[in-house]
């Protein structure tokens, strides 16, 4: 059973990060039967400048439902990666936009660094995407959630017609992950 | 927009479950007015009632809505309102007409933190005295407390049920951390949900009194528009309705209108008990911070203290005689909150000095860790 | 002959207002248009507010809503929108609909909820003793005016115009014909309708400004409440200081519960 | 026709109810005919015969104390 | 209409004993909407500053009468407003700025009876609580209590001096008597009654922090206009008066706010004892039913009973040192009040399981008989 | 050159409006109109209630007041009569200041109380998210309207014009030297005067509507947006939902202020 | 010393009854030193129907300030004679309009009856001073208050230019008191 | 007037304060003369040379990041 997974995902704006983490949580509680619960920052913040989306999966009860000790952090711009690395545990997972993020915060933690909003413009085409593909990245190195269980949150949340264009995405981002870990 | 999965499992924000579990209690009406941190549960409805009949209106500030809601209740039907800090003072007076006239509906205050216009989009427990004393004048209330999604659907139909039940209006408190937070709602069979409706009269039109005096304190206000003509006021009134000045029945009037809600607190109040038998300390909490207090207990008993939990589901009438029997238990009381102590001084009160009760408060806009609480109960350990 | 004892709560009366009070004489126009227009005690519901005028629903056999000072309206709205089935009459003072309840007078006229407000301006807060109100006419003296109002009153009517009421009209309970008739077409109409109706205060406003008798109030409204026929002939020189009656506005505007209605229906039908 | 001639001159009842006349002297500073008068701070029916039921005394009265027929 | 006897005694209704009160403490500026029982403040008020210079405003509700009073005192001038129940429900929003703001200005509440509408012209002491709790948010308050018209006048006056001292808002509470009583006045040469002025700035404008971290918790606010630009806002701020976010300082912020008076309390706190040394009952009264415990003291030591009477004089911050005092000394405190028991809990809570509080509540619009209070001593006895 | 640093709080820039904003737009026509007006912003005082427009204050440099949501008229009344000296502008939105706030636009308008009101009508609640406003156009989408608004809009200056406001008018942040032109007529008229600002919310009413990008919403501006001169001109159908902008109302009434100095002094030297 | 005297007046709302109140108050606590104390009935009742003025005058402290029970009651009307004469204590004092007032209450009083509103509109001339007129018979009945002082108090209320008939009135209603009393 | 002259002669200096800069294209989509574009999600001067001193661009910056001299 597992106990408690801590999940944030950090950027600004406009970056569709509170639509990834509410699929990632609809993927553990609805597609998978765990529990999950998902959070947000609200206020000055959600407008431009650094933005999150929190979410903690777990097999057993959830009490708190805000991170207390990360296990994931991803992080698409330097801003939200210094704002909000310092939850990140130590020996935790950083995912950071390569081409975004320069400073790395102080430390021990497995640093991923992949292009990923290059890979949402270039590789599938579309910026707006950049939350999925990264979504495929972060499903692939947590290897928490299954594949199969976010595409189908996936499927559920995004607008009729845009479908293929995201599962695109989630694979990009996927395949990206598997390959730095292989 | 919303999720609709097929199958009993929903992802919610605490703001759309309370929205669900107003469409389950049989909610008609909403009359609203937006703010900071209660607004999803108004545009959850602006969707969902014009599908269904039901009727959504945004009212062009909140004493309007407060207005509104309890004109429409009196129609017969089921109506709800929410807001925040801010709107919650402004409607006070209207509550207040409610409570008097004896109308049922429903208060749904999303409490973000500060004073005045304070901190929008923060959490906090700061309302929780002025849920109980913020009208002017003496009165009964019922006041509910909610500390995630699944509660929140749970209490809004309990909320309607007790509104209908006991003729009051009802306040149903949640923290911007609830309200906001998204996950996992179980939906009951429709048919397994208790749903209470409002007394007909039994009487003939001629024979009707609107405000009978009856054992349990309980009036019968027939809706507007089924040949029951009546009188509905906020002047202190005789049982026909109409407004009295004789000092006996007036006496009777506000005596009843707290009598109501005392004489029938058994059956409205609720608490949830964790790790509570064998205490030796106890935390008393409610909302988000009840789940930290829980992790916290949780810790404890993993660090072999033993800690328990009491959780109010329902604050106003306050839990008297579960605290008092937890103070008979435990060897002090800790109450974290998100405020510089509102429920504290309850529990206190409502202790009888039996033991020390500890305040843990926060008005920061922040969330109680649960290593905090863990703390507080290491040092009075 | 119009038995009024059919339409009212006679257990209460003799009423609470004052000697020569107007308020009595627009219930008695209100309860002929009733009549008149043939709507159903049973179906119609009257909300007030708080003043002397907002006492009115109190006298009259059908569902009645005495509420909170100056809310009357929204709680009306919640009374239509809760059951659009209902003729919803709303009862309210110059102090009650258009200070404290200004906001709601305007909003329910930019909706165009069918709801028929019956405004009695005596010119004056007369329940609390004769303060100001946002019609006491600049000069006059009130109890929190007391060398004489250095403001401007409201044109109520114009107001409720330019916030967008699809009926206004002005009628005084000198003429009491006239009274009655607005009413009635106020009653008849779908959408937001206001009468504002002249009934000045013997006690609270007459006193205090040189017209102390009842009789002397009505004199005054006998030669300075003029009939819009009579108006349209009359110089701006003459029209200073009086009051146009009859019916200022009717426009036919898509009505709020309808339009409600309309989206739940296209909704469930897909059209 | 005759129905209707003998209503018109069927004479004006005119009551007052004295427990709600409150004395405003409205009725009977605006009838046409001086039907009416004050005497110990109500008003009274002096000259019924003078009646032409305009039912101004009626319509004005703001108490529901004067009713003609 | 006034009653200008020439010598220091008058006789004045409470209302207006309140109204002379606040022209000698320097007020300025009322701003207020008619509401019975408090109306006669504003009237009085009308007749006088415009005669004075002063500014009398009656706004178009008491939201904006609220309003209008804290824009006033910005401008530097002392600001009062006066209402009753229904008023005061509506003032809470902006009550509650006042606070967040820390600006100083005083509401007097004439409390008349019920919730809503209620008893517009019967007494009731039933707003007490709301008067502590009434706006959202935690916030500290200053409330005090009058009981002749004597004490409505030199607490009016006070009402004002604490306000500029801890620039705070300050509640005067009469009942419907006191406020409709007229009795003597015994008006006190000018030169003897001790008025305070809030600070000034000592700084120079581009030194200047208006809500500047000081030991007494006490910000110094430059009248606008002066040359001193500072923001104000209702938003948790940080020293400069703009909008933070930084939960630091927000919580900063708000402990402050309730810290400012706590910290105060004794300065702030007064009561007044009448044979409390030797008493075995103790009564806690407050408002015109202390003037009923007064007679019931004096009847009973007659009968030989050994009764004392505690009025404080300032409700909130409630005096919980002298009550826990008394507590400790009788035998058993009587709590007469013209509510159903507020301040008997706050009692209760004070005296610390001490002694028995008992309640002698009413709520029909009666004021509270001196002989009650009487039997009920003889009964605990 | 301008120089709008003199103005401002640098220290609180960037502001936290969107990209693209107008309040940004606005706020500097209002500097530049102050300079015009050559007031002193030591005897200037700017008053706000809550929304994205009301953060205004929070950027000039000046004595600000952040009120209640739907106050500021309240607040900046109590400031003005406090002290008549002091210039006050109220800065507010189209909820704030039509919607809670509506009472207190008409009786401002109708003391005619020499205040400045800025109202910036964005068409829709900015700071929460895109719920309609009073003036959100029927038809259009918002957080709570989401099958479109079936409400009628106000005509908000019209409204203000008949509660009684001495100057009122109309302006857009496209044509920027009109917005300007307009405050600083406002600013220099003695008595209560209106300035509705048309600066329609990108993030919140744009991208709901069609009309995803500030750009857009400009070249709506320029093209829905009509001066007097050119208006006058227009047939009733070309100016179906079109805006006329400039001047509305401008006249010259007692002032409530002034009116009140008057009775002190009266009052004290007996005249 | 007096401990405390109760007096209430009371008739019918525009009788003036008030004033007189506050006359008799002024009375007792501006021209003799004393303490006083005078409440009335607000609400409805004041607007028509039965009202009422009390004053309770003492030489000590007033704490209760309003009758408990009464040493005197002057009764203009017979609805308000009814209503509240029920605090009159044993032994106290009644004094009512003998053309208004017909049915007594029970109860062992010294009752003294005077055509009261006659004596204003016909000796006096003017109906509007009936309640001073009243005051006069009080004053002597009662005998806790001299002549002067309820004399002063009343030129100090009444509007300029009528003080002469004033002085009149109460005289009427003094020399009428006296002529029961001897 | 020489100096008049060489003031409209001179040189527009455009000035993109690009920390305030919200790229909201505002002054690249109504500058009369295309002189501005847009780079990196901030707006650029592209064409100084061509333009004409307007001021519309600083005038419409909702962000008081651009100023013209
Ligand atoms: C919130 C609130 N404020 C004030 C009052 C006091 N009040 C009662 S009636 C009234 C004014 C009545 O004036 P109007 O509406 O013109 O009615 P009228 O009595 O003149 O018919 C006021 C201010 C109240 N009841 N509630
Ligand atoms: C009493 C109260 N009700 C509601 C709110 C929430 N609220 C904040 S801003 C706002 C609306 C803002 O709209 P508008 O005035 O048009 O300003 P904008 O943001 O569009 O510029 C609302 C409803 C509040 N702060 N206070
Ligand atoms: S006070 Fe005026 S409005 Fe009220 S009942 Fe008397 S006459 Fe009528
Ligand atoms: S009906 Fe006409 S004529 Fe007859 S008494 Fe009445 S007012 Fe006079
Ligand atoms: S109008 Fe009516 S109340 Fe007035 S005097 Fe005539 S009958 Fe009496
Ligand atoms: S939400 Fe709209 S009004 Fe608010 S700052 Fe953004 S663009 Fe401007
Ligand atoms: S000043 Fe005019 S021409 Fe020059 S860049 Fe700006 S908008 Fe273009
Ligand atoms: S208008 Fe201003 S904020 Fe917008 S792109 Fe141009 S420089 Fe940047
Ligand atoms: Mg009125
Ligand atoms: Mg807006």
């Amino acid at each position: 059973m597992m106990e408690r997974y801590e999940i944030r995902l950090s950027g600004s704006g406009g970056q569709g990060l509170i639509l990834a983490g509410k699929i990632l949580a609809e993927a553990a509680a609805i597609y998978e039967g765990r529990n999950a619960v998902q959070t947000q920052s609200y206020g000055p913040e959600a407008r431009g400048g650094a933005s999150k989306a929190e979410v903690v999966i777990s097999d057993g009860e959830i009490d708190y439902p805000k991170a207390l000790e990360l296990d994931l952090l991803l992080s698409l711009t330097q801003e939200s990666c210094r704002k909000y690395s310092g939850d990140l545990k130590k020996g935790g997972i950083l995912i950071i936009d390569s081409g975004l993020v320069k400073d790395l915060p102080k430390g021990e933690f497995k640093v991923y660094s992949l292009p990923i909003t290059e890979i949402a413009t270039e590789k599938v085409g579309k910026a707006v995407v950049t939350n999925i593909v990264a979504l495929g990245i972060l499903t692939r190195i947590a290897g928490v959630i299954s594949e199969e269980s976010v595409k189908k949150a996936i499927l559920a949340r995004v607008p009729k017609g845009t479908e293929e264009l995201n599962m695109k995405a989630f694979d990009e981002g996927f395949r990206a992950g598997n390959e730095l870990l292989s | 927009m919303s999720n609709d999965h097929s199958g009993r499992i929903r992802m919610m924000q605490g703001n759309e479950a309370c929205a669900e579990g107003a469409l389950v209690a049989g909610c008609r009406f909403f009359a609203g007015y937006p703010i900071t941190p209660s607004t999803e549960v108004a545009e959850h409805l602006s969707v969902k009632f014009p599908k269904i009949g039901g009727r959504f209106i945004q009212m062009e500030d909140e004493i309007a809505a407060m207005g509104a809601i309890i004109g429409a209740s009196l129609t017969g039907m089921k109506s709800l309102t929410a807001t925040s800090g801010p709107g919650f003072s402004l409607k006070q007076e209207n509550i207040g007409y409610a409570c008097m006239a004896e109308v049922p509906c429903v208060i749904i205050n999303v409490m973000r933190g500060g004073p005045s216009t304070g901190m929008p989009t923060l959490p906090a427990q700061m309302d929780v005295q002025q849920a109980r004393w913020g009208t002017h004048g003496d009165h009964g209330i019922i006041v509910l407390s909610a500390s995630s999604a699944q509660e929140s659907y749970e209490q809004t139909i309990r909320a309607f049920n007790l509104a209908e039940k006991y003729m009051t209006p009802v306040i149903l408190l949640l923290d911007e951390i609830v309200g906001h937070t998204t996950e996992k709602v179980i939906i009951p069979d429709e048919s397994k949900i208790e749903i209470v409706n409002r007394r007909k009269p039994a009487e003939k039109p001629k024979d009707y009194l609107p405000y009978r005096e009856t054992e349990d304190c309980i009036p019968t206000l027939a809706p507007f528009g089924t040949g029951y003509r009546y009188n509905v006021t906020g002047l202190c009134h005789n049982e026909t309705g109409f407004p009295t000045n004789d000092n006996k029945i007036i006496g009777k009037l506000v005596h009843r209108l707290v009598k109501k809600i005392v004489m029938h607190a058994d059956d409205i109040i609720e608490v949830k008990k964790t790790m509570l038998d064998d205490a030796e300390i106890g935390i008393f909490a409610y909302g988000s911070v009840s789940r930290s207090a829980r992790s916290a207990v949780l810790k404890c008993r993993e660090m072999g203290i033993k800690a328990g939990l009491l959780e109010p589901k329902v604050l106003w009438p306050f839990p008297k005689k579960e605290v008092l029997a937890m103070a008979r238990k435990v060897k002090a009381i800790i109450v974290p909150e998100l405020n510089m102590g509102q429920m504290a001084r309850e529990v206190e009160l409502a202790s009888r000095c039996a033991v020390p009760v500890h305040k843990l408060g926060r008005v920061d806009g922040n969330p109680i860790d649960p290593r905090e609480i863990v703390d507080m109960i290491k040092g009075v350990v | 002959m119009f038995n009024y004892l059919e339409y009212i709560r006679e257990k209460n009366f003799p009423h609470i207002w004052c000697a020569g009070c107007g308020d009595g004489i627009v219930l008695k126009a209100i309860l002929r248009a009733i009549e008149k227009s043939g709507i159903s005690l049973d179906e119609t519901v009257m909300v007030s507010g708080i003043g002397c005028s907002s006492r009115t629903p109190g006298y009259v056999d059908m569902n009645t809503l005495h509420t909170t000072h100056g809310r009357a309206i929204p709680f009306a709205t919640g009374v239509k929108h809760g059951n659009p089935k209902l003729n919803v009459i709303v009862i309210t003072g110059d102090g009650d609909a258009t200070a404290i309840g200004g906001n709601h007078l305007i909003h329910a006229a930019r909706r165009n909820i069918d709801i028929t407000v019956l405004l009695y301006n005596n010119y004056i807060y007369g329940m609390t003793g004769g303060q100001c109100s946002p019609t006491t006419p600049t000069g006059s003296r009130a109890a929190t005016a007391p060398f004489g109002n250095i403001e401007p009153p409201f044109n109520t009517s114009g107001l409720a115009i330019a916030a967008g009421a699809s009926f206004v009209a002005r009628a005084d309970v000198y003429n009491v014909a006239n009274c009655e008739k607005m009413i009635a077409m106020a009653l008849a109409k779908k959408g937001f309708s206001l009468v504002e109706i002249l009934t000045p205060c013997p006690t609270a406003f007459g006193r205090r400004n040189k017209m102390a008798s009842p009789v002397k109030l009505m004199e005054w409204l006998r030669d300075n409440a003029v009939p819009a026929a009579k108006w349209k002939k009359m110089t701006e020189e003459e029209r200073r200081g009086r009051m146009e009656t009859g019916v200022l506005m009717d426009v036919d505007k898509p009505e709020y519960t309808a339009e409600y209605e309309k989206l739940v229906t296209s909704l469930r039908t897909g059209k | 026709m005759a129905e209707e001639q003998s209503a018109s001159k069927k004479p004006a009842v005119i009551r007052i109810k004295l427990e709600w006349c409150k004395g405003c002297e409205i009725c009977v500073a605006f009838c046409p005919k001086k039907v009416l008068v004050m005497e110990g701070g109500k008003a009274k029916v002096e000259n019924p015969g003078d009646c032409i039921k305009c039912m101004l005394c009626e319509l004005r009265c703001p108490d529901f104390a004067i009713t003609v027929e």
